[in-house]
């Protein structure tokens, strides 16, 4: 099994989210990042003081899939989550050795 | 020089007038001095009516930035806080500066006032101090008899007609939320508060046409709800949705980012309302008029109740869920409905009156959204339809009304203002723009053009780390 | 038909009957016509003072609606708004429906009013008009007369009223929060705003039994304050603690989600009691009942600061830490306190009232937390316990009341409200159910019955990505 | 015993008092009874525009209390919360014990007041019963008259008088807030309610030296403003900046943490403003005070809302945004500006007072920052520098006000304010110390002082999970 | 080591900790997140139109632990996050090549 | 590559962002987190009953750079959050097998 873990713009989740549901990939957990990268925070002016939002608020999903499927999960998000502008993110895939749903104590391939 | 209203230009005429008008009569005591008011302390009360009721509408202005910082989506809610203190103090200046004449001064049965200067009553020359000269003395006495006879103060009824302007501005704000540029709408304040509200203001309150006609419009269901609800229509048409709002052919919610000032926002609105209907009144120094303004506060607070009462019940019995932000709308609603004529109607009637406002919000709230209208707070349901709905049901409980005066009344001022509002907002969108681009309404407006985040530790969208 | 309570029907009986409530005299000129106040201007004080009192006193359920909205965890928040907006709503048109007829109209020394019929003052009789037929002239003469001997337009006391009967509703919704179902709430307040308070205040308001006995209790700590919070306490005892509360004999702490909120909540109040017990002087047309009503307010602010520096200081020095939701509920509670009698004590009992009521709050809600029993936003600690401090002290320095009557009163209202609300909550138990279930409770009632969450865009519980 | 202010001993003096002094006159019908006001029905209206100014006074602690909270970051925000309602309550318990008498009494042209005892007037003599013996009878006459004489009731003038000293305290608080220890903080407001601004006071509104010389402060745009912005100064300096303000000669924004929050206090504000400003014309009871009440409402808005349109401008034009906490304290500077002399200036001069009011805090609050000078709220420049502005701009309105005795007043309350709140500071700083650590800055005074955090779902700092 | 990545149900946190510390495990880092699975979020409606929550809260409980453990950990966390109703979330293990404890530098086993 | 997963303490975010730059690592992704370990969260009293924070805000930063430069970056991360107190954090390695720019659809070392 594979970690997949992509870093994208916050108003493309639903895309993202929709792609990956047609390819039958459904179990996923998201979280709220900041991103640093080519594409710059804002400057912003409080009371007169510039300061620089170093940051910029993306979406990270992380979806463990099997090994097989992780090339189709990779083009799908890259397509879903593409605008074509700075700051589109990331995709990174990792090893993951074993997988357990809590609920039933399956493992591996059957706990996704 | 002091503006001497003409359509009411004594206190004999007030109260001749109140008599027709609010159906409010002089003291009873009148004639019989001990018992009843002398004119100087009928002033005072008239005055502190006038001043009291205005800090309560005024307040109104800080109900509407709550109710509409609540539920904007919160990348715009610094935005939003910006517009409506703009909108309220840029309201102020262009009813003093042309508003208040426009609306008052020389209608007379016409079609709108001047541009003739005014000014508040001189303590100066009311109050010579103890140097005075026999002229000095004597042009006081002459102010104080002439201001005696007016019934009040200028500066009184100003800042109470003033508060009533701003009102309808914020109803506008509302609505165009989240996407319109933050000059074209305060551009657009500037027209309405000075010449859309005050010439339409002067065709009832300045004793133009359609006062002339016999229109009845208590404290404004229609002069000043109707008004900023068209408006604000017409530019929710013109502006066009939130992007992301309507996807084939799906409503999208973009949810409220903040409830309980939702709800504050409501209740100071329903604070407010009590001196936007009470002191509407326009005269508190004599028994009868303070027993109305007292019936009036009782059927304004049973109104707003009957709204949130309709709207609770209605949305469990159709949804099975209670959205609060439909027992907020369901106040406001009912606070509308009754504001045409918030004195004649028992106040059994009132709740009624309240209940059908409320009940009103639920079923046209998805009915606009249906035809693609984004109204970002529900103010088009809250402020027009609601306030069409009182103003038509005048004539249950005030006999000088007449459903086709009512109706003449609605849809004068409903061309009116959609063919000034259009106008206005088109020229804004074709000049400089009226919406902001894609990009900036999807970063939110308080990055893009305010430069400072309304909850800038909070929440994904704006989280600051470190 | 205008109702005329006959515990005070007409201004003479009013005034003599001040002087030994309240202490407060007619104005030493009355006889002296041009030096004193007339009856119609004294009629007109007296109503302002009605509706100026009423509208701080409504503006308390904003008060209460923040404070409990700031005190519950965020998933929460939407339904606390909920609750709050409702019930003033229910409470208001309950109290118009039934309430005001069973607490003033034909008590006579007896247990409760009746439900007769009554009106606000016609407008439409007081002021027939310019057309007016001999008959309705004198009709009008007469009406007025009437009027002016009660000393008030009914409508302004009704209003007055009814906002009381809010609050004691508002007292309940914050101990039971987080748990109890809305319509259960709901019908819990249409019965103690319609029946179980009016008959309360009938004894002693209403010139009911504890009346002629000699009972104090000016504007309401045992009244309002101690029977909204026994039916608080009777709740939260029948419906239980909420899940996770008390574990393993542990207090398992809920914070407060949003103390800013809290904060405007108590300022409200605060601000709002001026109006409570301001206005309960029941009169401003005289130099004796204006100077009254200006010592109620600085003995209340007095109060309020002497509650807020005696828990600040117990908490730094118990816990080394000052608690703001201690500080805000120190407020209240000395406020509560002086509620039973704020006109008599002198500027230094008013603060050591208050400093106690502030001590009490200190004290007793880790005691309830002891015993196990939920008391979401203290609202038990404020409001029962240091309403019947409060009451407990009044002949401390007001010589018409007894400790021995004093107890009476504050152990047949304890009675009576423990009995019909437990009786109420159990009914409602046993039937509708009055408790959310676990899965509910545990997603938050936002999510399970408004549909609404009150921050979606921020916090853990509530995030909302994308 | 009843204080009797020797600067004001009788209705006479106060009116001649008030020609001079803010050129408002008694009723130019004062002799002409059935057509003017009764002594005692003026002494209602006194009484209560001195009531409802202040509550509108006492409702501003809530604005500075969310205007503040709103501009903190989060992680203080319980703690502002926390200072805010313990200053009032301090400020109010201090000027009862000792501020109004060293304000009011025997100042007699000097330096301060006295000591003296005092109380508010007894109910209890005024209204001796029906029981009363004689010569309870006679006392009450000559009570009753001695207070018509006074021409309103003491406990409405302290009432009045002691919330504005709670708004100088509150002007402190934000300026320190967010590292400033919080019982040191206590101590000062103390010290500040109790003695510096009630000797501050006494020079003009005591009668004193100031007030001989001729010197003009209608409402306290130095002597409440100034005093504390001057006190908030100096704490600032002496207390340093936050850690990590000023890093390597930049400004490192502390970015507000809730505008709505801050949106809400300042139109808290604005409404109080109406009371501050309208009730120290400190008469209602006649035509002509009645009216400068409503011009001073009237001016008092205009004045506001261009300090708003002024800082939303030049935002625009210099910054290219519009931030919204520029706009929020344009408003209280125009508000500040106007409180000198809110009465004699034009319209169109009220709305430019307003506007510089505005501009000047456009230019100060940047100014500030290059000076190191960490102002959290921005209330240095709001009330300290609009505040003198406002002061010397007196005399282009008021004749009876010369720019060197203003300049003269202004120097005279900056030494009083800067030698004693500096002392203060330091003796603060050298004993308990006025500053938290640098672990209890860094982890948020919320949890470091009072164990609760401000909005413990949300936001990362303050994050809770699960 | 390992990192045993948990995402379990908020209000089991308090157990999962607890049967962690049982185990002598206290370094651990959590998250908020948003999960999407077989559970599937609330229809809600706003203002009278239907709209889907498709995410549920979640937490993410990341321990690294040394090899010898993780089993043991997992059986832990599977036990104490454990309702029996959908929606207990996942546990998925990687491998942790390198540890550092910054405040020391150690490294390793030393450093969880 | 490598993720280099670091856990933090909110403050010394800036300086991490800095340390990383000037090794021209401006990749990274951001997250609010909530740490357990050595150092204890507060006990705190709320309305008279105590309880204990068990949890300390942290940041966690996760880069993913070449391998090359993994020991340069932990180094750089290691002083620059480093206060000597309790609590400073921890720095852990993994591997990744795979990297996209979504924006371009480059992979490994030309994505990061
Ligand atoms: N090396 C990295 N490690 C972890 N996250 C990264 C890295 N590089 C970029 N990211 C994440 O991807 C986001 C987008 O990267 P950026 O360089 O701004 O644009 P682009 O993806 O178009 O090249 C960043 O905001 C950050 O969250
Ligand atoms: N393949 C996956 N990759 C990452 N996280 C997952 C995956 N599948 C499920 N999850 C997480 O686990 C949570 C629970 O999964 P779900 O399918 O709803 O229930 P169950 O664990 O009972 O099968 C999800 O909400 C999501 O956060
Ligand atoms: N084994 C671990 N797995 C994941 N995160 C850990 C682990 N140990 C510690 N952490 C994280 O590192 C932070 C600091 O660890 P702690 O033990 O408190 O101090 P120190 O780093 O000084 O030893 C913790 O708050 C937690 O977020």
């Amino acid at each position: 099994m594979k970690m997949v873990m992509a870093v994208i713009k916050p108003p493309k989740l639903d895309d993202v989210r929709a792609a990956l549901a047609e390819l039958g990939v459904t179990g996923m957990t998201i979280s709220a990042v900041q991103g640093h990268g080519r594409q710059k925070g804002q400057t912003e002016i409080y009371r007169g003081a510039e300061y620089d939002i170093n940051f910029v608020p993306k979406v990270k999903v992380e979806a463990v899939v099997e090994d097989d499927r992780v090339s189709a999960v990779v083009d799908a998000i890259t397509q879903a989550a593409n605008t074509g502008k700075i700051g589109d993110g990331k995709i990174f895939v990792m090893a993951v050795e074993q997988s357990v749903r809590i609920r039933t104590g399956e493992t591996d391939a059957a706990a996704l | 020089m002091k503006l001497s209203p003409t359509w009411r230009c004594g206190l004999l005429k007030a109260v001749l007038a109140s008599v027709t008008l609010v159906s409010a009569a002089p003291s009873a005591f009148a004639q019989d001095a001990p018992a009843g008011v002398t004119p100087e302390t009928a002033f005072i009360f008239n005055t502190l009516l006038f001043l009291i009721g205005g800090f309560l509408v005024m307040w109104m202005a800080a109900g509407f930035a709550m109710l509409e910082a609540g539920l904007v989506r919160s990348k715009n809610v610094a935005m939003q806080c910006t517009k409506n203190i703009g909108l309220y103090s840029i309201a102020g200046l262009m009813y003093w500066a042309v508003g208040y004449s426009l609306m008052y001064t020389g209608v007379d049965g016409g079609y709108m006032g001047t541009f003739a200067p005014y000014g508040f009553d001189s303590i100066g020359v009311l109050s010579p101090g103890d140097s005075a000269t026999a002229e000095q003395t004597a042009a006081a006495a002459a102010a104080s008899k002439g201001l005696l006879d007016t019934g009040y103060s200028t500066a009184s009824d100003w800042f109470f007609q003033m508060v009533f302007v701003a009102t309808a501005a914020s109803i506008v704000s509302g609505t165009v939320a989240e996407r319109v540029k933050i000059w074209a709408f305060f551009i657009f304040v500037i027209v309405l508060a000075g010449f859309i509200y005050p010439i339409a203001g002067s065709w009832k309150w300045g004793a133009g046409w359609l006062d002339a006609m016999g229109f009845q419009d208590f404290a404004g269901s229609t002069i000043v709800h109707s008004v900023g609800g068209w408006a604000a229509l017409t530019g929710a048409i013109i502006i066009g949705a939130r992007r992301g709002k309507y996807v084939n052919g799906k409503v999208m919610p973009m949810v409220a980012s903040n409830i309980p000032l939702a709800t504050l926002g409501t209740f100071i609105l329903w604070l407010g309302w009590f001196g936007f209907n009470g002191a509407s009144q326009l005269a508190a120094g004599s028994l009868t008029d303070v027993t109305a303004v007292s019936n009036i506060f009782a059927n304004t607070n049973l109104a707003a109740a009957g709204g949130v009462v309709a709207s609770l019940v209605l949305m469990q019995i159709i949804y099975g869920k209670v959205d609060v932000t439909m027992a907020l709308n369901g106040a406001l609603a009912g606070l509308v409905a009754i504001t045409a004529e918030p004195l004649q109607p028992s106040p059994a009637l009132s709740i009624l009156i309240g209940a059908i406002g409320g009940a009103i919000v639920v079923f046209t709230v998805p009915l606009l959204d249906k035809l693609k209208i984004d109204d970002v707070v529900g103010a088009v349901p809250v402020h027009l339809f609601a306030g069409i709905f009182g103003t038509m049901v005048v004539p249950l409980s005030n006999s000088d009304a007449s459903f086709g005066v009512q109706l003449t009344g609605v849809v004068a001022y409903g061309l009116f203002a959609i063919v000034t509002s259009a106008a206005l907002w088109l020229i804004l969108k074709f000049t400089i723009g009226v919406r902001v681009t894609e990009e900036e309404e999807e970063m939110g407006l308080d990055l893009a053009d305010i430069g400072v985040e309304a909850y800038p530790e909070f929440g994904s969208g704006s989280q600051r780390i470190g």
